[in-house]
């Protein structure tokens, strides 16, 4: 099985991405470089975090419009797996992928630190490894992480079973949407209508590996490998 | 035997006089000697040059003597001071590249941007030599917090360089944040870049190859920072504000572009030399370089790729524009370079090269602006060595007999003055901070920011770096021998602690006015105990920074050589941790307490005391405490290891319980065998070489120390999760619930900093 | 063929929580401007460009904004003016 | 006392680099609007306020940008309109 991973200028976790998929799963990962038409016959697509652009303007704005992005919304469409990783996740909703909008963390600061999210449906391809219910151990690092939509959008989420992944333990007073950057109904992930896409916040590929705090995020690789693989 | 040509003014340029000269820094001494290396006066231009070369941040002039007394050799040391970043082997073919670098004036004026291009510039040093960065350490020192505009330089610091890091992906893994009323007016702000590389990538910036094309790469050029190294060289006052307009605004963006592009162009072979433009622009990169390969250079400014029109040779030469860089480049391989940067969507342009003529010629077109004979225009720089004697305020106050200092009665309760002391922003947890610092981007950071030491590991072996920023300026300014012995250990404690035999260091002297005697005698005193301090440890010194006219209207900031150490961890198996891991595990100190409380932490916060002695330095007992630590660690009998820094003992013991919130756990001491010890000094006071330690197998790391000569001593246990800390001395009982410890631990930074009317850009 | 210079405003939908705008007020109150009842923070973006007209100048900003500048979920723009440069 | 709603103009000062308008200017030509010559972003503040006349109102933003609003040392700053709210 191959993963794509997309570099564009700025991105700084391809090489995370790759080394998730290399090292844990042993799969085979290529870059795809942002000004190519070329997606390099990959089986799936990872968008990885960074600040492509600086994400000057607005975060994911500007890379939307790259070469190669116009390939991987073609490939998203054909129902072609893409897993959006924290600017990846911007990109994708900018690019239309994904409804709603990231906006800057309700405390305008950067947060980088590890949170627990909870896994609200294993119906994907991206977390079918994991029970409804699952408290994962994973890394945020992001300034504009603030999850924004419309009452309807977000409506018609929870109700397609598409909310993916919320933040859970928050303080113990916190009311029942509490999450780090201020996202609406602590959304952390959400999925496509088709189920093909994921965006997500947090981090899993900074979570394959004990060693550096955690490997709850292992199994987002191993539902890929275990639904798509070949 | 070289012939200068006779430059003619350039028509428009300001005529050389008194005042100008004066403008520029130079003093009438330095003129002669410029005028005697011209052999005629000199053009504007070249009075520019001259300036930006011979000013103190360029040119060292007042610390050179000194550094050259510093140790610079180890087997493993692959390059020492005198490059753009020092160099290491640890083994495998691989090595690590690393520095700090200052940029507190900047700061002082522009906190966001001056932090954030500290960083880019310090990342560049690194990347230059051929290393792919992959952690940064930062050391930065405030007024007091209770200032508003101290909260609002504190937060712009802190925001600029986490938002110029984190773009660039490259995690910052340590620090140390310390506030002091001496820092009022002139934060100090350094940076350090840790970058790895396979040995035979190693590249020096030294030109070379007559004939080989010299190249602009990167972002453009601007009128931005004109003349910066010299404002770095003057003491911040009024006037500094009226230079605002020379605050350079950092791209961490076309950074990261930079980055990837000059680790291509390095595997590449087409070049063979590259170097920042970084102080001093454009003039000091070329003529560093060529007088690094004693080779000629010539450089048309016409050719520069600039970002404004209209602009003069003079601001071409000295503008501090961010993100460039000057490579030197294998005749006729120019287009493999210009494709490497266009790949990037960055520019290239061949805008000189290198001659055999041994000087340092700079054209606008056919007309010759400047013209220097080659290297000694870097060489012939004046040095210094100014009138020393110790400050009789401080022989004053390190006389004070502070045992004498009348306790509070607030003191009676000890859990009332470990909170205080836990609650001072220089103690307090530094998460406020770090939070803001992407920490674990390209997965390798096993123990982050909260330790004592950074660990990232190096894939692909199985090892890992340990790394640490320390000073305590108090000390230094006590005594500045002892001071900076104790930052040198302390590091290397740090290091230790985590599993890391100490290697190398880098460091930054920030210091005041050099031609006041009290300063130069810190200076002097500081650099003799650093260079102590790295002979008895082994750890050689790799490179610096020297940064003084650390200056404001009421004084200077306290003597700060910060240390900036790293070390190897063998075997990642053993990486350990600072804070109590199991219950029942035995609770070890390693060093012994004294009854010393001068320069501590407790006299400062509790009585408003700078006074007294500060903390002994014993260079043996440290070195045998960290080789006692060290086997320890590596025989696998050490489940966490803390050394003990500010606010002593106690504070050491409530960090073990409470660093990590995710798993706080209670410890039970006893230390009573010490009945000669007044208990302050017991629990608060600074002695130096303590480690505490936590085992499950106490007799084999008392055997282990022993064996080194290192006192060692069961002190306790381990309580079970959420227990409290209870510590017995002969004089008194402390009982404190973690809640406590940890409300006054964790939240006291955060609460200044809501207070509103902190608003960064 | 002449240069306009234009500049359009880009501002929080309404309705859309406004942190920077709430951080600005409680600053501004902080320094004793007790008067002060809201803030709303959002982008000022100035394009200069080569146009026939002024109204193609504003067309093209307005595709500019539809394309890029201003994200639709979230944000309304205006073209808050047009001039010759 | 009235009410008063005045629009802010923070602009990155000529001559400071201004990495955002660069990024969406080349951005833009991307896209293909390769007329455009030049971008600067910068923000759009607005302040409602209490005050007497429209003058006093203008005169208190003022010392707002000048204390807070804007940063001195790399941005310009302008009252681009006061308008009764
Ligand atoms: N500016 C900073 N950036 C990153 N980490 C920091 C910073 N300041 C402090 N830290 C982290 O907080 C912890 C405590 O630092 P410090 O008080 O200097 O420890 P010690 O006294 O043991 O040297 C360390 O892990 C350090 O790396
Ligand atoms: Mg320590």
């Amino acid at each position: 099985m191959r993963f794509g991973i997309v570099t564009f200028p700025g991105s700084n976790c391809d090489y995370d991405a790759y080394q998730a998929v290399v090292e844990t799963i042993g799969e085979e990962a290529v870059y795809l470089w942002h000004k190519d038409h070329d997606l390099k016959q990959s089986d799936v697509i990872i968008l990885p975090g960074g600040f492509s652009y600086g994400d000057y303007l607005r975060a994911g704005a500007i890379a939307r419009f790259s070469p190669v992005m116009q390939d991987v919304i073609a490939f998203a469409k054909r129902g072609g797996p893409v897993l959006a990783i924290c600017n990846g996740f911007q990109i994708a909703c900018e690019a239309g992928l994904l409804p709603g909008a990231l906006l800057r963390n309700a405390s305008l600061k950067y947060i980088c630190e590890f949170v627990r999210i909870r896994v609200e449906s294993n119906d994907t391809t991206f977390t079918n490894r994991y029970a409804v219910g699952d408290i994962m151990r994973v890394p945020i690092a992001h300034g504009d992480g603030r999850y924004t939509a419309d009452d309807e959008t977000l409506n018609r989420l929870e109700g397609d079973g598409r909310v993916v992944f919320r933040y859970a333990g928050g303080p113990a007073d916190a009311d029942e949407w509490w999450s780090p950057n201020g996202a609406m109904r602590a959304i952390a992930g959400i999925v496509n209508e088709t189920g093909n896409v994921l965006g997500m916040m947090p981090h899993p590929e900074r979570a394959v590996d004990s060693l550096l705090g955690s490997d709850d995020g292992l199994r987002v690789f191993e539902s890929m490998l275990a639904r798509i693989g070949v | 035997m070289q012939r200068l040509h006779s430059v003619e003014p350039r028509p428009g340029d300001p005529a050389i006089t008194p005042a100008l000269i004066a403008e520029h820094g130079l003093t009438v001494d330095e003129f002669d000697k410029l005028l005697a290396m011209l052999g005629r006066e000199p053009t504007f231009t070249e009075l520019g040059i001259v300036s930006a070369l011979w000013s103190e941040h360029c040119s060292y002039k007042h610390s050179r003597p000194l550094l050259r007394t510093l140790p610079t050799d180890a087997p493993y040391v692959l390059q020492g001071p005198g490059e753009n970043a020092g160099v290491i082997s640890i083994g495998d073919g691989l090595a690590i590249a690393f520095k700090i670098e200052s940029h507190n004036h900047p700061s002082a004026v522009e906190p966001y941007q001056g932090a954030a291009t500290g960083v880019g510039g310090i990342l560049r040093d690194v990347f230059t030599m051929g290393a792919r960065p992959i952690a940064m350490l930062n050391s930065l020192r405030f007024g007091s917090l209770d200032s508003a505009r101290v909260r609002y330089l504190f937060a712009g610091v802190v925001k600029g360089i986490g938002d110029y890091g984190n773009c660039v992906g490259i995690p910052t893994v340590a620090g140390e944040v310390a506030f002091d009323p001496s820092y009022e007016g002139n934060p100090l702000v350094n940076a350090m870049c840790v970058g790895l590389l396979h040995e035979n990538e190693l590249i020096r910036a030294v030109a070379q190859g007559v004939g080989n094309p010299i190249i602009a790469v990167g972002a453009r050029t601007g009128r931005d920072g004109i003349n910066g190294a010299s404002f770095a060289s003057e003491d911040l006052s009024a006037e500094s504000e009226a230079k605002r307009p020379r605050v350079q605004v950092g791209d961490p963006f076309t950074e990261k572009l930079l980055l990837e592009a000059s680790l291509e162009l390095i595997r590449s072979g087409a070049i063979v030399a590259i170097q920042d433009m970084g102080a001093a622009g454009l003039t000091s990169s070329s003529a560093e370089m060529a007088a690094r390969g004693d080779v000629g250079v010539t450089i048309d400014v016409t050719k520069v790729p600039v970002r404004e029109e209209g602009m003069t040779p003079y601001e071409i030469l000295l503008s501090e524009s961010q993100e460039r860089m000057l490579v030197v480049a294998k005749q006729g391989r120019e287009n493999e370079v210009t494709a490497i940067l266009e790949k990037w969507d960055l520019t290239a342009a061949v805008i000189g090269e290198v001659i055999a003529e041994p000087v340092y010629r700079v054209t606008e077109g056919d007309r010759v602006v400047a013209e220097f004979p080659g290297i000694r225009l870097v060489t012939d720089c004046p040095v210094y060595t100014p009138e020393a004697y110790e400050s009789a305020e401080v022989v004053r106050l390190r006389a004070i007999d502070v045992s004498q200092v009348a306790e509070l009665p607030e003191e009676r309760d000890p859990l009332w003055t470990l909170k205080e002391l836990l609650s001072s922003p220089t103690i307090a947890a530094k998460t406020w901070v770090h939070r803001q610092y992407d920490t674990t981007v390209r997965t390798n950071t096993v123990i982050g920011p909260g330790g004592d030491a950074a660990v990232v590991r190096i894939r692909g072996t199985e090892r890992a770096l340990a790394m640490k920023t320390d000073c305590n300026g108090r000390y230094v300014y006590l005594d500045p021998r002892v001071g900076a012995q104790i930052a040198v250990c302390e590091a290397a404690r740090n290091v230790a602690c985590t599993g890391g035999r100490p290697m190398a260091i880098t460091n930054n002297l920030n210091f005041g006015n050099p031609k006041r005697p009290e300063v130069y005698f810190q200076l002097r005193e500081a650099v003799r105990g650093m260079g102590e301090a790295c002979r008895a440890l082994g750890t050689p010194v790799t490179g610096g920074n020297v940064s003084l006219y650390n200056e404001n209207p009421t004084g200077a900031v306290y003597p700060t050589p910060v240390v900036g150490m790293v070390g190897l961890i063998d075997s990642i198996a053993h990486i350990t941790r600072s804070h109590f891991q199991e219950e029942h595990d035995v609770i070890v100190l390693l060093g012994e307490p004294d009854r010393n409380i001068g320069g501590s932490e407790y006299l400062s916060r509790i009585h408003g005391m700078v006074a007294g002695p500060p903390p002994a330095c014993d260079l043996d007992g440290e070195r045998a405490l960290i080789d006692a630590l060290v086997e320890a660690i590596q025989g696998g009998v050490v489940r966490s290891a803390h050394d003990c820094s500010d606010g002593g003992l106690a504070v050491a013991l409530a960090e073990c319980c409470i660093m990590d919130r995710g798993a706080q756990r209670g410890a039970t001491v006893d230390l009573k065998h010490w009945r000669e010890l007044p208990a302050r000094a017991l629990l608060f006071g600074e002695a130096q070489g303590r480690v505490v330690i936590s085992t499950n197998m106490p007799d084999t790391v008392l055997s282990i120390a022993k064996n080194h000569g290192v006192p060692g001593r069961i002190i306790g246990q381990v309580g079970a999760l959420d227990a409290p800390l209870h510590i017995t001395t002969v004089a008194n009982e402390l009982s404190a619930p973690l809640a406590k410890l940890d409300e006054a631990y964790h939240e006291a930074i955060p609460r200044i900093m809501s207070r509103a009317a902190v608003v960064s850009p | 063929m002449s240069r306009f210079r234009i500049a359009v405003h880009i501002t929080p939908r309404r309705g859309i929580l406004d942190p920077q705008g709430k951080t600005v007020a409680d600053a501004l109150h902080t320094l004793g401007f007790s008067t002060v009842r809201d803030v709303h923070v959002g982008r000022h973006v100035i394009v200069e460009v080569d146009a026939g007209t002024a109204d193609s100048a504003t067309a093209l900003t307005r595709e500019m904004c539809e394309k890029l500048l201003a994200n639709p979920v979230t944000e309304d723009y205006e073209i808050a003016s047009v001039e010759g440069a």
